[in-house]
């Protein structure tokens, strides 16, 4: 498994990235954040800074909170009641913690991915249709605009364009996957999450996805779960290994995979566990 | 591991098999015992539609069955001149659905909707019960309540209104089956995957948004088959109406006029006067047959629902 | 090319909130209902017969005088409708829904049953009163006994368990099941040992709620015959009986205004009754609701 | 209804026979019929179980026609009843060989009242009573019935129509012709009672027993008899057949075979015919002459 | 992602194993395999040998056929009706799609343990006890026997002997999964058949899990479906590996490791799909 490899050949990108990444602004800055369900702490002391348009991964074994993590970015966690959280998070410049913080304001501006696709059980338009709808915008011409717009921004347009009104569930995982990214794309997010949007896909349709992340931080920042440590390697700038709900090292994506800093990253890089 | 031992065991299960041969004769009883349990349920439907047809025969040769469709008058007791007008009946009946329908169909969606999407897990939990006890408050108490609480009360608004109406029975069997609509809806919306709602919310919606764009349409089916399941409960209802609906046939849709249900006409002359043999005795299995029909007629129909419109997520 | 406006969305989503708020009221409002509902009526009749619940209610059989008149022989009546009731309705019921999704394979036949299943849980109640006099009290003369009246009761409570225990059988995990097929049991142990007692939790809850309809039920008992007016006993499954709702009905249609309120007296019997079923279902569901 | 007769009837049971007399007898009476003699039979019942533990007496309410219709598939010994039994019925049981004896054991005066706040009507003839509640294609209003009467709609309230009550009444008033489609009708007469309490323009008929339970809140229609005279129902009135013609009789029908086979059916109809006057009137019945009792007592004698 | 290293370190064990292979017997035959759920195709023309005594993982992307052909072994594969089969397995010389040929009979010489833990909502004891109770084995003194020897066995006697008479759903993962593996043991399997036995579990958990499989193939055959790599290279004495329902490539673990003879086979190893 030639992870060096995989590294290497995504150096000529890296190099032009790795110049302007000094002048990048930070989008999520994490600042002690610890999380518990009920008594069980899923997140310890965790620092972590994302960046504007550059794809940030998240890996490490089973359990280790990675979900959770990019859950508290959304706040989408907090629809589990028993969840308590300390520390902030800092997104553009406020804590989205805060009393009066709208968690609907924050979730409208940052899209989310989820591991399994999620569809709705409507039409392939009435999918991607859904968020603007809902931001009151009614008009039939703009909304028809949005969805091209988005369908394209995900790469699945060709496939669907003749059969909008079929519903969503007639599509491959694949494909489902690729509408639930438009429909994210719909509302014109700043941040884009994703937790494991690959691993239920088949390997062309993985490919294509991970296309379409490289094409999508031109305009977003996204942050990226995988189980795949491949995959991390070959799309993300930036990568961050939890281990029990703690930050082991957070680097470069190259720096990380090619020359780790902590023995346990590196044990678990190198297969030893997980 | 010792060796040894591991090979009693092994010998053991072998061992014990062959003695164990009525094992495989159990395994053929069994089945067999099962299904006799299952045929009594069709059985009971067979039971049923005989024990109606074959009375309901002879009142067709009494009366006949171009007049129970026809006529507009039920007045089976007027042994000079008798009417048998089903329709008067289906219309009372009838009447009586659409106000509980009225009632029930808002209000128990709106607490489905309250309890699957807003509520707390605690307040699931302490709400459920009690709606449970208000399901299963005999029909009876109900009646006393629409008569001695609801109807004054609703006379003491509408003056006009008659001392038996539609009304009142219909505002209470609309609550008597509120909890069943609630929980059935319920139901139908919790099973609606968590990835959908989290879809949703994580496009910024509302919660507002969540249950009536997403949650609702996608448990549709589930939540129509409630209301009709519902339908049907209170078309059957019997001791409510019969106890404050009064007992007068009439073709109307007013519903403050008094009328006379299905189910209440069976209970007037089941626990009335009317003799062994003659046609007001056979036309309870006539009514009864037409109740069986129409609420057969609205299962069939539930369930068409279901199918039919069954989301596939 | 952007087409959303970041202002108007923010705009828009203060009137989003507000219509989620008032909804959330309304919602609540509408549950509320059913539940203010519950207390007028239990208050109602709280009040009206409260006074007639004294220790000699439950000891005395009826009476011509209000005073003297007690629940006791409907009380026992009901308890032995239900002896007859739960254990036939289990056996069917349960038997119906293991054999419907246990061993049944996917034909026309399974799926009629399941149409049948679903349209007795619709027949109205009097008309099993009519099956019952007739089937049980005639053909099999049975007389107007506990047996015929809790045959009556169980078939008319059957379609509910049927449904209850398929869920709940349904609801096993597959993963149990493959447990036990993997060890080399046959369907019977995988059945008796795994699935059943994994699954009784649910087909108890969903039973007792039925039965629970069922001590309420007036009308298939006053068809089958069960008498109004009862002052023993009964012996056994043969006897002749009354039950609480038609000792109730016929206290309530009597002239004298006392035993309107010895009425209430015995309705709130049955609520202690229904509320104690209850319970019971609650906490069996509550205490196995997380097992997996 | 008053109770005061309660520890004389207690006194009667027991005077006439020996309690080991009593304690042999063991076994069931089957009782079914109306529900308008029920309470009769239940009180009946009860005393009867006080000497007789071992006896079982339960009481249905099928009704009268549904009692006549187990009475002649022979499962039921007797049948309580609140009108003779008809012809059909009479025949039927001729034809599964029943035979049986009718006792009368009470009076029911079927009362006519209106609203209390009904201050013009003083009494009513059984012809006016027919105008008021027969069918005619028109609507009821008071001044119909007598000019000076206000002009406005009459309220009826009935007993429902296949109802013993009803059928007497349809009988001896309006010769058989139907009530009016207006008449509002409830199987429970307790329901009618506050159908005439709520309305100042109600009018309806029902047992004697419900009037007297709610004499204060209810106006009773004095009712002309056969012999010119308005009449009220009370104990004495109807007791004297004064009340006519709306005191009817309620019966029992006993089954011959079960009198002479079953010691215990014997023994509580004896029971039942000794006691029936006082208990009838404490639960809201008038008692026959005592005379009737007698007689029928002799009756049953020979039936044994 | 040295994975030639991982191979080479158990280099030793395996030159010992490698020896051995000649003489070993074949358990399980598989001949000219295919296998259809309604009209889909899952398997397609597999041959593949089983080897007494070994470790046999099987990997391949999701959705690849691995639990199918796993399961086709123990033949609980037909608890889904639509299943429809061709070919043979010939299992200890007798082909187990033969007419009369006991399906309870082989679940009892071929144990299974699931991805997901699956104890039964029963005691400790009692999940042990369930496979002897049900063949008839009565007498309490044997049933202690052999829970303790089986919970030995399963490595997880120390953690569990003070606590048989609780509930197993008190144990945590890596526990129900070894207690699982102890259930499976106590009716003395031939063969155990493990579809993905540790995907659910820890770091720590997995480790013991695999050196317990390691240890029980003295005794046992192994069949093991795992989606991890590392895993398979770690303790396998031969791997398959599968893709869209065929096997591409089966060979000793070193060998497909090291020097793949299929281009997918390579591709996959390296992670460049899946
Ligand atoms: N709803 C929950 N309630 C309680 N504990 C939870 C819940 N969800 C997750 N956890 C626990 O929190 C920890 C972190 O879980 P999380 O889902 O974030 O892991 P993960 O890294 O995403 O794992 P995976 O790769 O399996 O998705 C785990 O120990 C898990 O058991
Ligand atoms: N019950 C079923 N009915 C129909 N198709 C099925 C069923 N189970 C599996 N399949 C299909 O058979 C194929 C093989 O599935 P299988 O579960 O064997 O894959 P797998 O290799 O074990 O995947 P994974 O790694 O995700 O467990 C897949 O295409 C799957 O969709
Ligand atoms: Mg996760
Ligand atoms: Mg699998
Ligand atoms: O019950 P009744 O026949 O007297 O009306």
């Amino acid at each position: 498994m030639e992870m060096t490899k995989v590294v290497k050949e995504r150096k000529e990108n890296e190099d032009m990235a790795a110049n302007a990444q000094k002048e990048k602004s930070i989008v999520y800055k994490t600042d002690n954040l610890n999380l518990w369900y009920g008594n069980d702490q899923a997140l310890k002391n965790i620092d972590l800074d994302i960046y504007e348009n550059e794809v940030t991964a998240i890996i490490g074994p089973s359990g280790c909170g990675k979900s959770t993590y990019i859950k508290t970015l959304n706040r989408m966690v907090e629809l589990i009641p028993t969840v308590r959280t300390s520390g902030k998070i800092i997104y553009r410049g406020k804590n989205i913690f805060d009393k009066g913080y709208g968690v609907e304001d924050l979730r409208t501006r940052v899209g989310m991915v989820f591991q399994k696709p999620n569809p709705f059980p409507k039409s392939i338009y009435e999918n991607v249709a859904y968020g603007p709808r809902i931001h009151g915008i009614r008009d039939k011409k703009t909304l028809d605009a949005i969805v091209e717009k988005s369908l394209k921004g995900a790469a699945i347009w060709d496939e669907v364009k003749d059969r909008l009104k079929e519903n969503a569930y007639g599509l491959s995982g694949g494909q489902q996957q690729r509408l639930c990214i438009a429909r994210c794309l719909a509302i014109e997010p700043d941040v884009i999450l994703m937790d494991e949007p690959t691993s239920a896909l088949d390997p062309i349709s993985t490919l294509k996805v991970e296309e379409l992340v490289q094409e999508l931080k031109k305009q977003y920042s996204i942050v990226i779960v995988t189980h795949n440590m491949q995959q991390a390697a070959r799309i993300s700038d930036r990568t961050a290994f939890f281990l029990n709900g703690e930050v082991v090292e957070y680097a470069h994506t190259d720096k990380l995979f090619s020359n780790p800093s902590d023995k346990r990253t590196e044990d678990y890089i190198t297969g030893r566990f997980g | 591991m010792a060796t040894e031992s591991s090979r009693s065991v092994s010998e053991l299960i072998r061992e014990k098999k062959e003695k164990r041969s009525w094992m495989r004769s159990t395994e053929k009883l069994v089945p067999a015992f099962l299904l006799l349990t299952a045929v009594i349920s069709v059985l009971t439907t067979v039971g049923i539609v005989l024990t109606l047809i074959v009375e309901t025969v002879t009142f067709f040769s009494k009366v006949p069955l171009l007049d129970f469709i026809t006529q507009r008058e039920w007045y089976p007791f007027f042994e000079s001149d008798p009417a048998y007008g089903i329709i008067t009946l289906i219309s009372g009946t009838l009447l009586v659905a659409v106000i509980a329908m009225v009632v029930a169909l808002p209000i128990g969606l709106a607490s489905a909707i309250y309890l699957s999407e807003y509520a707390s897990d605690r307040v699931r939990r302490i709400i459920k019960p009690i709606l449970e006890v208000l399901a299963g408050i005999p029909t009876i108490v109900y009646g006393f309540f629409a008569l001695t609480f609801v109807t004054p009360l609703l006379r003491s608004i509408m003056p006009d209104l008659g001392f038996f109406n539609a009304l009142s029975p219909g505002i209470v069997v609309g609550i008597m089956i509120i909890p069943m609509i609630a929980s059935l809806s319920e139901d139908a919306m919790t099973s609606v995957p968590r990835a959908m709602r989290e879809g949703a919310l994580a496009l910024g919606s509302t919660k507002f948004e969540v249950a009536i764009k997403v949650v609702l349409p996608a448990a549709i089916s589930g939540v129509i088959a409630s209301f009709v399941l519902a339908i049907s409960r209170a078309i059957g209802e019997t001791m409510i109406v019969t106890l404050a609906g009064g007992a007068t046939p009439k073709l109307t849709f007013d519903p403050t006029e008094s009328i006379q249900t299905m189910t209440a006409y069976i209970v007037q002359v089941s626990s009335g006067d009317a003799g062994y043999g003659t046609t007001i005795y056979y036309s309870i299995y006539a009514v009864g047959m037409t109740l069986f029909l129409f609420t057969l007629l609205m299962n069939l129909l539930a369930q068409f629902i279901s199918r039919r419109f069954r989301e596939e997520y | 090319m952007n087409y959303i406006n970041k202002d108007k969305v923010a705009k828009k989503m203060g009137s989003r909130l507000a219509v989620n708020g008032i909804y959330k009221g309304i919602f609540m409002i509408a549950t509320s209902f059913a539940l203010v509902v519950l207390g007028i009526l239990l208050y109602r009749i709280f009040t009206q017969g409260f006074s007639f619940l004294t220790p000699e209610f439950f000891q005395n059989f009826a009476s011509r005088r209000p005073s003297a008149s007690g629940i006791k022989a409907a009380l026992v009546g009901s308890l032995w409708v239900m002896a007859v009731v739960i254990p036939t309705g289990l056996i069917l019921g349960v038997g119906t829904a293991l054999y419907m999704e246990e061993y049944a394979k996917k034909n026309k036949f399974t799926n009629f049953l399941q149409v049948n299943i679903a349209n007795l849980a619709g027949v109205p109640s009097i008309v099993f009163g009519l099956l019952g006099l007739t089937v049980f009290v005639r053909y099999f003369d049975l007389g107007r006994s506990i047996l015929a009246g809790g045959f009556t009761m169980a078939l008319l409570v059957l379609p509910v368990i049927v449904v209850a225990s398929q869920e709940a059988i349904r609801a096993v995990p597959k993963e149990l099941r493959e447990a036990s097929f993997g060890m080399g049991a046959t369907k019977w142990q995988t059945i008796r040992r795994v699935v059943l007692p994994a699954a009784i939790p649910g087909i108890l809850t969903g039973s007792i709620l039925a039965f629970s309809r069922a001590i309420g039920e007036t009308a298939p008992l006053l068809v089958v015959g069960a008498f109004a007016f009862v002052n023993y006993l009964p012996e056994n499954v043969m006897s002749t009986f009354t039950v609480m709702p038609i000792q109730i009905f016929n206290w309530a249609s009597r002239p004298q205004a006392d035993f309107q309120d010895v009425a209430a007296a015995g309705i709130i019997v049955l609520f202690i009754f229904l509320i104690v079923m209850n319970s019971v279902a609650v906490l069996i569901r509550n205490k196995f609701q997380k097992n997996y | 209804a008053a109770c005061g007769n309660g520890e004389s009837t207690e006194g009667n049971g027991s005077e006439d026979k020996t309690s080991e007399e009593a304690a042999q007898l063991e076994g069931e009476v089957g009782i079914d019929g109306s529900s308008t003699v029920a309470p009769i039979g239940e009180a009946v019942s009860e005393e009867f179980a006080m000497e007789n533990q071992d006896v079982k007496a339960p009481i249905g309410v099928s009704g009268t026609g549904g009692g006549f219709e187990k009475f002649v598939a022979g499962e039921t010994d007797i049948s309580q009843a609140s009108r003779p039994i008809k012809d059909e019925e009479a025949q039927a049981a001729k034809d599964a060989g029943i035979e049986y004896t009718e006792l009368q054991v009470a009076f029911d005066g079927l009362s006519v009242v209106v609203n209390k706040e009904n201050d013009f009507i003083k009494e009513l003839t059984v012809e006016d009573l027919k105008k008021i509640w027969v069918e005619d294609g028109k609507e009821k209003k008071w001044s119909d019935i007598n000019p000076d009467w206000p002009n406005e709609p009459i309220k009826l309230f009935s007993p429902g129509t296949d109802s013993g009550t009803y059928d007497y009444f349809d009988e001896v008033i309006l010769d058989e012709e139907p009530v009016a489609k207006a008449a509002t009708l409830s199987e429970d007469d307790n329901v009618l009672v506050k159908g005439v309490q709520g309305d100042k323009n109600a009018m309806a008929f029902f047992g004697y027993a419900y009037y007297l339970e709610n004499k204060d809140t209810l106006k009773v229609v004095p009712i002309v008899n056969e012999e010119g005279k308005a009449v009220e129902p009370t104990n004495e009135s109807v007791e004297s057949g004064e009340y006519n013609p709306l005191s009817r009789p309620l019966y029992i029908y006993v089954n011959n075979a079960s009198m002479k086979e079953k010691p215990q059916v014997a023994e509580y109809v004896k029971f039942y015919m000794e006691n029936a006057g006082a208990l009838a009137e404490e639960v809201g019945y008038v008692s026959l002459p005592e005379e009737k009792y007698k007689e029928q007592l002799e009756t049953i004698e020979g039936l044994k």
